[in-house]
Formats: C-alpha cells, structure tokens, sequence
C-alpha cells in the first residue's frame, strides 16, 4: 500500500464515518444523544479533513477534491464505516469497532516518525478515546439493559463483527483491539462472537460495498453540479 | 400581599425573579409556554437546516453546519432546563409538543429546497430570532434571561455564518447567484412572519410588556428587523423581493409590505407546508427511540441497587 | 403556464412516478406484484419519454437533458409523485389518485387539438385504465381486507388526499376526478377525507417538498459524472 | 414394473416426462432442487441488477433494465410453476429459500459496483447462464424444457443488452472504458465458477446425465463459453483477466485458469460479499408484504362467501 493510500484509508475511514454518524441529525433517541453524535461526527469530520488535506499534497489535491471527486473505487475506507447505520444499537456497535481501532492506531501514529501525522494522530487519540467511552457506556446500557435492548445489542454485535477483521488486517493487531473491545461486551452481558469466520474486505482497495455509491452520490451531488465554484 | 409586592417591586427595579420567588400563576403560565416554545423551535429547528448536512459543498461548510445543528440542540436542552426551573418537567413539554398542545415557530414548517436556504436561515431567519431574542437578555425571569444570553451569542455567530454563505454565493458563479436569489426570495416574507401578527391584533403582548418578559411590540422588532436587512442586502447584491421597499425620511426608517398574515394563521393552525412532516419525523424519532430510553433506564435502576 | 411548462409538467409527473414504483423492485409484497408494479414503472416512464422528448424539441434538449440535467426547482411534477413510497397502502393510494388524474386527462388530451400529443395520450390513455384499476383493486382489497389493512389503506388515503389538489387545479376537474376515485373508496369501505383543508402545491411551478432533490441526486449521479458521454 | 419401464423408455426417446407421468421418487427430487434453485436465483438475481434501475445513465437504458428486472420477476414465477406440477407449492419453495435450506446461484453474492456491472452481468452471467440453460431446453421433463424455451428466448435478448451497454462504454470516454475493463476484471471469475466445481467435483451430475435433465458435463458447458467470449471480448475492445488465456491448436479450444473454486465453496456456504444482504433483503421484503398477503387473502375469502 502506498503512502498516500495508507493516508486516505485513514481519512475516509474518518470522513464516511462521520457522514455517517451525521445522518442521526434530529433522529436520537435522547437529546443529550444528538448533540453527542453531533460532537462525534464533527470529531470525526475534523480529523478527516487533516488527514485527507495532508493526503492531497502530494496528489496536489486539497480536501474537496478527495472528498467530493473520487468515485467510490477510489475510496479507501474501510466496509465497517459505510454500512448503513441501522438502529441505534447498530451504530452504536459500529462506533465501538471503530474506536477501538482508531485509538491504538492513532496512538501509534502519534508516537511515529512522521510528524505531520503525528500532529494530527496526537490531537485525534484524545477523541477516539472519548468515542470508544461513549459508545462502551451505551453498548453496556443496551446489552445489560432490557431484554429488547440486549437482542437488539447482541444482533448489532454479531451482524458487524465480521467487517472488524479488515480493521486489524493492517497496523493494529487483533489482539490489541480484543483487548479493548472484549471487556465492554463482557460487563455488556454480550456473547463474543468467534473469529474464523467470513471476514469481508475490500474497502482498502476501493472495492466495496453497494452502500457506499449511494452515500457518495448524495455527499457529492451539490459540489460536483457546480463544477470549479467555491463555497 | 407582601409576596405579590415584593415580585412588582423587583419587575419595577429591573432586577430578576429566580426560581425560589413567588410568582404570580399566570407569569409562570406565560414564561413556560414562551419558553417551552423556543425549546420546541429549537428542536423542530433541527431539521431544515440539518436536511443539508449530508449534501454540505465543502468539508468546511459541512463541518459547520453540522456544529450548528448541534448548538440547536444544545439550545433546546438549555431551554427546557430553564423552563424546569418554573416546576414543568422536560418530558411533560415534549409531550405537549409530540401531541401538538404547545406549538414551535412557524418558520419551520417552510421546505429547504437548496444549499442557498441554509445560508438565507442563517441571514433572515437567524437575523430575526436575534431581534426577537435580543431584548430577552434582559427579560425579568433570571433562567431564560441568561440562557439567552448564552443562546444570542451563538445565534449571532450563526447569523454571520449564514451571510458568508449567502456572500460566497452572491458573489460566485450565475448558478450560485440564482440560488442565493431564489432563497432570499423565498424566505423574506415569511422571516418577517417570524414576529407575529401586527400589534393591533397581538394577543398576550400588552401584560408581556408590562411584566419586562417582552420589551418591544411586534410591529417594533420588524422594523428593526427590515431595516437591518435592507443595508446587508445591498452588501450582498441581493434584492428583496418587495417593489415597495422604500426609505421614508419622515420615520427615518424603511416602509416595507407586509407579510401574508393569513399564510401566517394557516401556517401556526397547522397547514403550512411542513408541518406534518416536521411533526412526524420529531414524532417518528421519538418512537424509535423508546427502546433505548427504557434500555437506559433499566440499567440506571439496576445499578442504583 | 407556457405550452413547455404544461408538457414538462405531464412528462414530469410520469417520470418521477416511473422512478417511486421502480423504488419497488424485489421489494414488494408478491411476485406477481413486482411484475405488476414493473409494468406500471415501464408505462409511466415510456409516456415521461415520449413527452419530455415533445417538450424538449422547442428547447433544444433531449429527453435524457431534461430528466439528468435539470435541478429541482426546474422540475414541473406534481408534489404527490415525488412524494415517498412509504408502505404499500400509500404507494395505491398514490397510483389511485394519480391515475384518476391522468386517465381524464390523457382522454381529454387524446381529442385535442395536438395532434402529436393526442397521439402521445392515446396510448397512454390505455395504460391509465389499467393503473387505475390495478389500484382500484388493492385499494379495495386492503380496505376490505383485515383490520390492519384497512387502518393502513385510511391512513395512506387520509395522508395522501391532500397533494390531490394540485392535481385537479389544472385541466381535471375536481368533480371527474371524484367521479373516479368515490367509488373505489366506498367498495373499499374507506371514507372519503374532506376537502377544503391543507392543498399543499408548488410543484407546477418548481417548489417542490425537501424528498425530490433526494430523489434526483440518485437518478442523476450517474449521468452527470461522465458529462457528454453517449450510453 | 411397468410404469419404470415406461418412464426408462421414454427418457430413451428423448420424449417428455410429463407432471401426470409416474417418475422415479429421486428423479422428481432432483428436479424441484433444481427448478426451485433456479426460480430463486432469478427472484435473488433481481436485486443485483435492480440496484442500478435507480441510477440508470439514460432513460432508455433505464426502461430497458427496468424490462429486464420485471423478465427475471416473470422468469421466476415460471419455474415455480414448474415446480409446482411436480406436486410441491410455491410458498413451501419460497419458505425453503428463506430459511437458507435452498440455495440460488452463488453469482448474486457478488455486489454490482458500478454501471458497468449491468453490462457485465448481461454479457458474462446471462452468457453463462444461457450455455447452461440451452440444452435444459431439451431436458427430459416438459414443463421445465418448456419454461426454459420461454426463458431461453428472454436471456439471450438480454445477453444482447448487456453486450451492447458493455460495448457503448467501451467505445465511450476513457472513463466509460475503464469502468467497462473494471467490471470486466471483477465478473469474469465468478462467471466461470458459475458452471460448478470441476467435473471430477461434481456430485449428482451423473445420474442428471442418464435422466437427461442435464446433457453436458460442467467443463465441457464452461469450455463452451469461455471460447464464446473470447472472440466477443476482442470486439468489445476489453481485456479477459486471464493472462495464461491463449489458443490450443490441439483441442480446438482456449486454455484457461480455473476459477478459485475454494472462493467458491465459501460463497456457496454463505460466504460471499452479499449473502447476508441478499437474504436480508428477501427476508425483510417478504416480511414486510405479510399484511398485504394476509388483507388479499381475508378479501378473497369475504367475496367466496
């Protein structure tokens, strides 16, 4: 994988996330929870816009051009981030994988050699840290809570367990990220689910799933009918 | 009485009632239903303008954009805490707001067609609320006084957030500049919309006043509103859809049309042209999120054990 | 309303209602239905295609640059198309109502004095009939069918009934669409909802609801991204 | 006894089995499996293709595919009927499907990514499915040679289709071709699996043979086609991804790679990229018409009273 590969399957991983995580826009189930995803997607977005902007320099392509003007072949995030965000619980799982992904990673890349991404990976560690928080506290609330909340919370575990294993196919291990995950499903009261079995890929190499064009196409549709104007 | 006196005593002085004060009912009646209103428009708020999130032309108008829709619903959550403070729960408010017992403004029963509207709800819509919420940093009842000082700084950091928008677009390609004319054109009558009807058939307005929770009639605020909006516009090369807008020396303020006051009564009556649809949504979310507010619960009282 | 406007409001109507029941494929309730409902798309859209061709001539633009190249506020339809599937009570109810438009209006269109469009209406005419007897059909059936289906047929009824109106503030009268439409409701033991309430229009003249642009977005995405290019 | 002896003569005759004919219990088995996995790939084959209906570049391609989606609709509810003289009910079949205890071609677990996949699926899996389908026309039970007569007619038109859609691209922008080349390079090897595990592999195929439902081996059908679209290939303009491709004087045929039928045991178990989201969708259509099933029936029901 090259550089800036590697670069954008960070920064979109960063970016669908938070388009996302920005679909629950006036749709939480609590208020205090829409200004929670809010802060969350706008981390998210933020860290997305460093990432993809440092990206660009060498393609000699700022931010918008990444975002806005690639199809999704060219994409580089991986499937966990462009699944549709389903119920709560779903999100809620998703948010989890990904956190507990993106902490080590970020925390690695702080403490690497490039210094650039270690700006960018110190500042962004301290709010995978809170997001990994926020969405342990709710997958214990809802695994641990009623009965509809502990299926729905297992079902949404189970469902986007498999899409984990390309989050640890590259620079964080499978252990390290058991390590955080497993306890919060533990004192969720939720059943771990086995590795070994599908492992779906793809997303590091622009093939993804059959959600993300729809994504695009909506995230695009405005910047790209007014080509070359500024915002 | 002495309680009842010693509340005009502190009306009179300009100083705040608090929470702990004796107050008359029908002051407390007023004060929730104002408040829980601006808590629902907040809320309800949400949703036009977050409609745009998702399609936001660049990384930075998305970012903040999605920051706003996130203060709204910060203002919402400020607001039903101040209205708490006058002893109605925030649960019994959303209520009265799912079941359609307490209303939001009626600017937001109005669709979001284009980009350019999030930019003329920033200009006009926010441009409004400021004048409207602007003399409220100084309404006698302490909660909602500073809550809107904390909500008014925010709104006006919005408002020129909106202006931008509608600058860059203005000043950009033919196809920008038709939108932002097109949004301005459809947002300026109802944005003067936004202060009610004319004084003269103003209900409540006249023992607002007199208890320092309101300090300017309706008819007042427009016109501040109207000729505000006048200079920025030319600042934007926007025109105002109104041929009669015109500088009257006399009054040494602009004359301008009036709203449609009819549209205005359909509108809060419930028949504008989103309100089924902002309703359901609020009413849809509401629904789909009981599992996870009894979840919450659940585990709270299990751990309180 | 210019003659293009009036013709773009016809093609229009037919091309986004192709568009909702297409949403349909694989989706519906029976097999059989997806034929049916395939069909229905195919009928709509083969008119949206022959109009928006007839409209286009006087503007030097072909079909396809009036379906892809026009933005939201360009297009003519009617609110009641753009309008969500939602369940298969509202998509009836809203191919009940549509139909009971565009059966008299293709009738009278079809003895017009334009030649090219009376052809156009002729056929179309034809396919009317039949949507608006396979509505008829479900109509009836789920009003008279179980108690779950006759509130969900009364409420797609009660919710859809207003975006009617601007149907029949053109060249359908109110009174030869209720012709049509009263005695379905009654077989189908619904009631008949009240005029005289909410009319929301716009849609003629480009002010539509926030579900069209959406709509657009995806059917254009394609098409835009490979501007000139030949399919 | 008689009626074996009768069965055994007239498969001999190369006659037709037909539904009021006696047949061997396992010759009957065999033909629902394979009727009813065939009427669900093409009830499961709707939703790759369908997902481009929406985005369709033009609106004749989408009246086209559109056609085609409701041809596959139409397909499926032939073999059900197929199936059905052989004495088992749609909705048992339907169920089996739903419940995973049937399975449809493991070709629809693959994601259509872009455009270009429409074509590509035209061209390669009708292509293949055609090689497949052509001699089921001479299959010893009528009413499924029947059927796939009909069917047979249809694929091949839209074979046609997919060619022609790959072909424009091809010939298009340098966009167009290399969204063209890409679908190309991502169908080619599910195409060829598509013909079963190798002949050494094959579970039932011998005695499909002697039955004479199936007439010719997996390698011989997948031979047939791959030398089919080489020559077509070349028109196209694209590249098969298949380097070690080339021409055997000897065999009067092409040399090919296999495909990776170790991928293809994983995608027939459940495997796939799409499995779980093809099932879901059927699952949740199907759930979601039960009130509509359910109001048809009750209807029909009042009316036989």
């Amino acid at each position: 994988m090259s550089d800036v590969d590697r670069l954008l399957g960070f920064g979109d991983d960063a970016l669908i996330a938070a388009q996302r995580l920005a679909e629950w826009h006036a749709s939480s189930p609590e208020m205090e929870e829409d200004v929670a995803l809010a802060n969350i997607a706008l981390d998210q977005l933020g860290a997305a816009r460093l990432l993809l902007t440092y990206a660009g320099e060498s393609l000699g392509k700022d931010e918008d051009a990444l975002a806005y003007l690639r199809d999704d072949r060219e994409f580089r995030n991986c499937l966990l981030v462009e699944l549709p965000n389903g119920d709560f619980a779903v999100t809620m799982a998703k948010l989890l994988f990904l956190s507990a992904y993106q902490l080590p990673l970020y925390t690695a890349l702080a403490a690497g050699p490039d210094e650039r991404l270690a700006a960018i990976a110190a500042k962004a560690r301290k709010e995978s840290a809170y997001h990994f928080d926020h969405s342990s506290q709710w997958t214990i609330r809802l695994g641990d809570g009623t009965e509809e909340s502990h299926r729905r919370m297992q079902d949404a575990v189970d469902d986007i367990w498999p899409y984990t294993h390309e989050l640890t196919a590259g620079e964080v291990s499978r252990s390290d990220w058991l390590t955080l995950v497993e306890p919060v499903l533990a004192e969720a009261t939720l059943v771990r689910p086995g590795d070994g079995g599908w492992a779906p890929d793809g997303g590091r190499s622009g093939v993804h799933t059959e959600h993300l064009s729809y994504l695009l196409a909506e995230m695009q549709v405005l910047h790209r009918a007014h080509p070359g104007a500024k915002w | 009485e002495g309680l009842e006196e010693y509340f005009t005593a502190v009306i009179e002085a300009d100083q705040k009632i608090e929470p702990r004060d004796w107050m008359p009912d029908s002051y407390r009646k007023t004060l929730i239903r104002q408040i829980a209103q601006h808590a629902h428009s907040e809320i309800i708020g949400m949703q036009p303008e977050g409609n745009w999130i998702s399609r936001a032309p660049s990384l930075k108008r998305k970012a903040i954009l999605l920051a706003k829709v996130q203060d709204e619903a910060g203002h919402g959550l400020y607001l039903y805490a101040a209205a708490e403070t006058l002893g109605v729960s925030r649960d019994e408010l959303v209520q009265m707001l799912l079941e359609g017992r307490q209303k939001y403004s009626s600017i937001f029963n109005y669709p979001t067609l284009t980009w350019a509207d999030v930019g003329a709800i920033g200009w006009l819509v926010d441009g409004a609320a400021i004048v409207n919420q602007v003399p409220l940093c100084r309404c006698s009842y302490g909660p909602y006084a500073r809550a809107m000082i904390r909500i008014c700084k925010e709104e006006s950091f919005h408002q020129r957030q909106g202006y931008e928008i509608l600058h860059t677009l203005a000043h950009g390609t033919d196809g920008q500049k038709a939108l932002a004319q097109d949004s301005v054109n459809r947002w300026w009558y109802p944005s003067l919309a936004m202060f009610g009807p004319p004084d003269a058939d103003s209900t409540h307005s006249a023992q607002s006043m007199a208890w320092k929770i309101k300090r300017f009639s309706n008819d007042e605020l427009r016109q501040r509103f109207v000729d505000m909006c006048v200079q920025q516009a030319e600042v934007l090369g926007l025109t105002l859809p109104d041929p009669d807008l015109r500088w009257n020396e006399e009054r040494q303020a602009y004359d301008y049309t009036q709203p449609d006051y009819d549209e205005l009564k359909r509108v809060i009556s419930g028949d504008g042209p989103c309100n089924r649809q902002r309703m359901a949504h609020r009413r849809g979310a509401h629904a789909e999120g009981a599992w996870v507010r009894e979840a919450a619960a659940a585990y709270a009282k299990k751990r309180s054990r």
